[in-house]
């Protein structure tokens, strides 16, 4: 039992620390406060992000790209969530591609793909599951072949055509390239009947629909892709035909990354939110008197430290299981958690602001941006599939 | 005897304004185009409707030209506006509100003749109280169960030399301040050699009033509400109300209403949401974990809005704790606190059903969940709220 | 009109309880030495005493010997009475709604003949519902939106050649089964050629009908309950009852009033001891986090009753719900669900002031709470009361 | 970053776990049972586990103990907790001899005291602090002189004569030596005012009063001490006179190792309810099919599973730290989240035996266990406490 961080990954968190205090913290209410939902993004921080790396964290390092190991993943995202959730999801998004590329892409495909992404600071990727109907059939999959991915891919010589909608896909509409899950077999349940395809923004017949209109995360764009006869060369499929669904709940599937993401991306929420009512405790005054000589102050303190040190803990603790191959519900039960966690943080930073009498657009925006862990890691949806983990 | 029928009178009013609200106000309040931007500009159009139908007077007695709505009524009115839109809900409320006191219970005759014909029969005619003032912290907090010192006025009103008040100062977080032609002012003012807070009706409009409408983020009520500032300010003599200022000090018991309004408007989109979209085959109403989610919010609002029920009434009939018929408790303010935490419970219960949905600004969820929480903060928000409620359980203080 | 106002009589009632409970039932109850064994028996000297202060015949009519008391009123009985006991308030209360059902509904005059003044005149004459059978999942569960199969009763009646009715079967945690002296027993019975449910009137005593008293470890209801078996248990034909089965099927409203008086005891005890424990040189009533932990538990507490009281008047005005003042919810199921999971937590929270005082079995906290923990189980639990709340929400099924 | 245990940790986390199942949770209902709170404990048991050395586990080698990590404390406290909550505490409350002996214990005190202790399988500790009234002053301590500790010792030559009570202490009427914490100057503020005194049960002057009959935690016995007279040699001084207080928040006390061990025995409690719940959805049926295929027992399984691998990695943490001596607020904050936690999951396996129709006495008994938590682990005092310390 070792708790201690090693020299690399003690240099990792302080990097993202600086990075986060430095950079993002300082622009993130200001990208919060822009109303267009598809002008958000600072490219310059993407750009200074990954020159230090931020983007290209987990690729191999046989690619070109720092391999850091899972414990270092959590603390990295826990440091820039803490500046800003959804830049440090921004970032994190871009890592899917390690387990990927070790799992099963090609050499061609890593060519064509990789190397792009490796040499340009604005390259992010995008990974589209969601359709505008039937979200959650994707995620705890029926039997019922008619459920489920909808957008359909046709073989036709050396090209796939697809045709079809993905919704609210991560970076749908600024992401280079996208790994997308399609439907090459229309009468199999889905478990056998979806195909992993790269899909490169300039693809012909693929065009980028709305941006959609979050109430936080407003860093992290999420857009509509919408294929109409859009050409995808077979040799842009990633593993078998059919075979992606058997992938995802594999060994270290992206999804496994996923839970873990948006658990460490709370915890840094959480961070911020202790910190912020911290201060004002320490330094704001009612009657006189330090908000912190209050009970009712403390006691939601205490509450905050406590469940953000809990979550502190499990993260660690599923981070460290991951980089051990050692998989058990514990990534989607920490996930889980996240939600309850995050959202009664933010919360009651925004309670003790109020309490003190004062509206900070700070602690507002925490609580915004905590809701979108109801729908990507806590809905019951989420909790059933984890819970059946537990009960096989 | 204890009833809770609704009287013929209240059941139509309800009617008459839900069809309102259906067939016009909610499909308005919810396109995206009106949710996009951070701001959303009050609707006056169907503000002026509402009070074509006598929602901006009706608890103006009816011998001063109003419908003499009780709290219940108004409570009942105001939750069917807030299903469609809180805002609305929130300005004519007010008005509705300050008119009975204003007009009904302070004013004397000749005032009255003054200024009612001119409120009765212009739509756009709205009042406001302008009280609190910038920088002035009313929580309890550290002060809980100590002897406090009274509060002073900062904005005065002096005698001129023609005998008209002179009014300087500041108010801050003046409710309907943006829409209002006529204002209730407190000051601190000389009145028979005793100086002290006094009441005063000033007219919107002069350059010596000025109202600066205050941003819609981080609000911390409904409706509409500005900062405003007395420069030298003169008033007619006349226009110092007689009334008594705690008349105006009580909880806003519209408030609650609307607040149950913001809930239940979540609820009816998860129920019918629910009864549409399919999940593993099933309408998602048909999942035990829908089903147990739905219950609870169900619960939530049925039990909620009876609960604002009954401090609208006690509100109207102190004889009835007299009688011990009620517990002589801070009942509104105990319900402001239940209110407030449970409807936003009960809408962000209601967004987790709607996915991806749920999230967005553009979308009807995040609306009521972005309502529900300006609800938590109205007052001095639920922490000190509490600890009121408190110094009157322990005997500190009366109900 | 909508009124809060109680009626002189029900204000009357609750003084005289709240006396009786006060200065007798309670004391007696908290004792230590009662509080320390595992099972405690029932106080049945109050329970006479209560009797002939009439509350074990109040919901009759007064014309058969009763007080006619509405569900209200028998609430608010039952509430003052559980602040003392539950188990006496459930005995009482009971016999009490059984009798209303039983002599005012279901007997035909012959039988009232036979039965009524016996009743009447005992103070010691209890009545139960022998309904529920050993084995029988009543639950809805994986069941919930699905088509259910009518459920049989086990329990059979068959007709002797002298016209009796012989009964065999058995029925488990039939409440009061220990102290009734008469019985109402769900059979299978053929009438008319016809085969289905009824209804009859069973006198304990004989020796084809035993009784055991259930343990009160695990118990899920107030009072008392037994198993009761018929062993070729002859009853005369005139036994049958007419009335219909579902007037006996509705949610016992008297327990959520038990409840609110289970919570309301611990509120009581913990306002009492804040204001006279001592903590770092102040009495803790006066410390912010007790402050906030009363208020909590007095808003519960209020808001509870309130549901209590509603759901109480619903049930006997279903005219308030066919004119829309009340909706058309199961607002007695509703009410369940929030009063045993508020109460359940009040009673913890109040525990908590009492320090080390606050977990000791022979100490009233732990009582309460233990008393909360059983409403908590009544029925069928609150996961599946909130599954037959959706179902109605769905339209599965009426309310 | 290193979730695994050692050799030695995992062989005492095996014995414990084997001892639990096969000794302990036998034995539970039963003990619990009884209606007397005065013959609640099997000494068979407590000799048993003694011999296991789990009586002795914490005291240092060259006394003859087997000077177990803070980690291995953990582990075995919350194994023995998952047999019985009040059986793993009758063992834990020994273990504070550890902190004492190697802080301030002279050579004397150690012939006198430790070798008996070591000696006698039926020896147990006691240490009292509350009295009849002002508990949470004595965990709260206010500046008044008259606030706090009431039992007063004055100096006659070489002895100390006691009087006043002790109430609710743990072993109070069975243990063979207590830890005392007793007013030696009546003037000043708690924390220059309090001695810890060595009061072996033979005490002139001192007896056992009433058994407490707590609702749960039944094999654990707390009584009442109420000293007329007793005399005490000053020979039994632990420490400095009046320094005990100043002591108690020092390096190693033994309030930051009761901190970690209610939070280590929650997490036992804890285990055996999911245990409880899982066992029983996945063998019980209702309508024909089993238990876990219903939503609402997933959503309640997946919360007790995610709060419980939330407490096992925090109590594991803050372990670790111990064992760093690196001290900070997270033992008390896992203390006061262990309280909500333990109700929490106890509640809801309570409730998923209710749905299922099914009254269970082991389900019950661990609500009933986990109440005493909001008394020692979670009140606003013990609460506010902690949070003082993260806002200091």
């Amino acid at each position: 039992m070792d708790f201690s961080l090693n020299e690399e990954q003690r240099a990792w968190q302080m990097k993202a620390r600086k990075f986060a205090e430095e950079v993002l913290r300082p622009a993130s209410l200001e990208r919060d406060r822009i109303a267009d939902p598809a002008k958000t993004i600072d490219w310059e921080i993407i750009k200074k992000g990954s020159k230090l790396g931020f983007r290209t964290a987990v690729v191999p390092k046989q690619y070109g790209g720092h391999a850091i190991d899972f414990v270092t993943q959590a603390l990295v995202m826990a440091e820039l969530a803490r500046g800003d959730s959804a830049m440090s999801k921004a970032f994190s998004q871009c890592w899917k591609w390690s387990h990927l590329i070790s799992q099963a892409c090609t050499q061609d495909q890593k060519d064509r793909f990789l190397k792009p992404f490796m040499a340009d600071d604005t390259f992010v990727l995008g990974k589209g599951i969601t359709e505008p109907s039937g979200g959650s059939d994707n995620r705890l999959p029926p039997d019922d072949p008619k459920a489920g991915v909808k957008l359909r891919a046709e073989r036709k010589g050396d090209e796939w055509i697809l045709n079809g909608e993905k919704t609210f896909i991560a970076n749908g509409n600024v992401g280079k390239l996208f790994f997308l899950d399609v439907r090459t077999d229309p009468n199999a349940p889905l478990r056998n009947a979806v195909t992993l395809f790269l899909v490169p923004k300039d693809t012909p017949g693929f065009r980028v629909g709305k941006v959609f209109n979050k109430s936080g995360w407003r860093f992290y764009q999420n857009g509509e892709m919408i294929f109409e006869n859009a050409r995808v060369p077979h040799a842009n499929v990633v593993g078998e035909v059919n075979g992606a669904y058997a992938k995802s709940t594999g060994d270290a599937s992206g999804d496994l990354f996923g839970d873990l993401e948006l658990a460490a991306n709370a915890l840094g929420v959480c961070d911020a939110a202790c910190e912020q009512s911290i201060n004002l405790a320490r330094t704001a005054t009612q009657g006189g008197k330090l908000l912190k000589e209050q009970q009712s102050v403390q006691l939601k303190i205490g509450r905050m430290s406590a469940l953000t040190e809990a979550l502190r803990s499990y993260v660690l603790r599923v981070a460290y299981e991951h980089d051990q191959r050692a998989h058990s519900a514990n990534a989607g039960l920490v996930m889980n958690l996240a939600t309850d966690i995050i959202q009664e943080v933010a919360e009651l930073n925004a309670d003790i602001h109020d309490s003190a009498g004062i509206v900070d657009e700070n602690a507002d925006k925490l609580v915004r941006d905590s809701f979108i862990w109801s729908h990507l890691a806590g809905d019951a949806v989420q909790r059933m599939k984890v819970a059946r983990r537990v009960l096989k | 005897m204890y009833s809770l029928h609704l009287s013929a009178e209240q059941l139509e009013f309800r009617d008459m304004i839900r069809d309102f609200v259906t067939q016009e106000v909610r499909p308005a309040a919810i396109k995206s185009e009106r949710l996009e931007p951070l701001d959303q500009p009050l609707m006056t159009d169907f503000v002026d409707k509402a009070s074509q139908m006598g929602l901006r007077t009706m608890a103006l007695s009816e011998e001063n030209g109003g419908s003499g709505a009780d709290a219940l009524t108004s409570s009942i009115v105001a939750e069917e506006l807030a299903v469609g839109d809180p805002d609305i809900a929130a300005v004519l409320s007010e008005t509705s509100a300050l008119s009975h006191i204003l007009f009904d219970k302070m004013m004397t005759p000749s005032q009255r003749e003054r200024f009612l014909t001119a409120f009765t029969s212009d739509d756009r005619y709205h009042l406001a109280f302008a009280n609190r003032e910038p920088e002035t912290d009313t929580r309890i907090g550290i002060g809980y169960h100590q002897q406090r010192e009274e509060r002073r006025i900062a904005t005065k009103a002096t005698r001129a030399p023609n005998g008209d008040w002179v009014i300087n100062g500041s108010k801050s977080g003046v409710v309907n301040g943006p829409v209002a032609k006529l204002f209730i002012v407190s000051a601190e003012a000389e009145v028979d050699g005793k100086s002290s807070a006094h009441l005063f009706v000033v007219p919107a409009g002069a350059p010596s009033l000025t109202v600066r409408a205050q941003p819609q983020a981080g609000r911390a009520h409904h409706g509409t509400a500005g900062e405003v500032t007395f420069t030298d300010c003169h008033v007619p003599a006349d226009n110092l109300l007689k009334g008594d200022i705690t008349l105006l000090d009580a909880v806003r018991l519209y408030d609650l209403a609307i607040n149950v309004g913001i809930g239940r408007a979540a609820y009816e989109a998860a129920l019918e949401y629910s009864g549409i979209r399919v999940q593993g085959g099933k309408r998602i109403i048909e999942h035990q974990a829908t089903a147990t989610r739905l219950a609870d919010i169900a619960i939530s609002l049925d039990v909620t809005r009876n609960t604002v029920w009954r401090a609208a009434y006690a509100s109207d009939h102190p004889d009835a704790v007299a009688d011990r018929s009620l517990p002589d408790l801070p009942l509104a303010q105990m319900a402001r606190v239940h209110v407030s935490t449970a409807m936003y419970r009960a809408a962000k219960d209601a967004a987790e059903l709607f996915g991806a949905m749920g999230v967005m600004r553009d979308m009807p969820l995040q609306k009521y969940i972005h309502d529900a929480f300006i609800c938590l903060r109205t007052g001095d928000g639920n922490a000190d709220t509490k600890l009121r409620i408190a110094e009157t359980l322990a005997g500190f203080r009366a109900a």
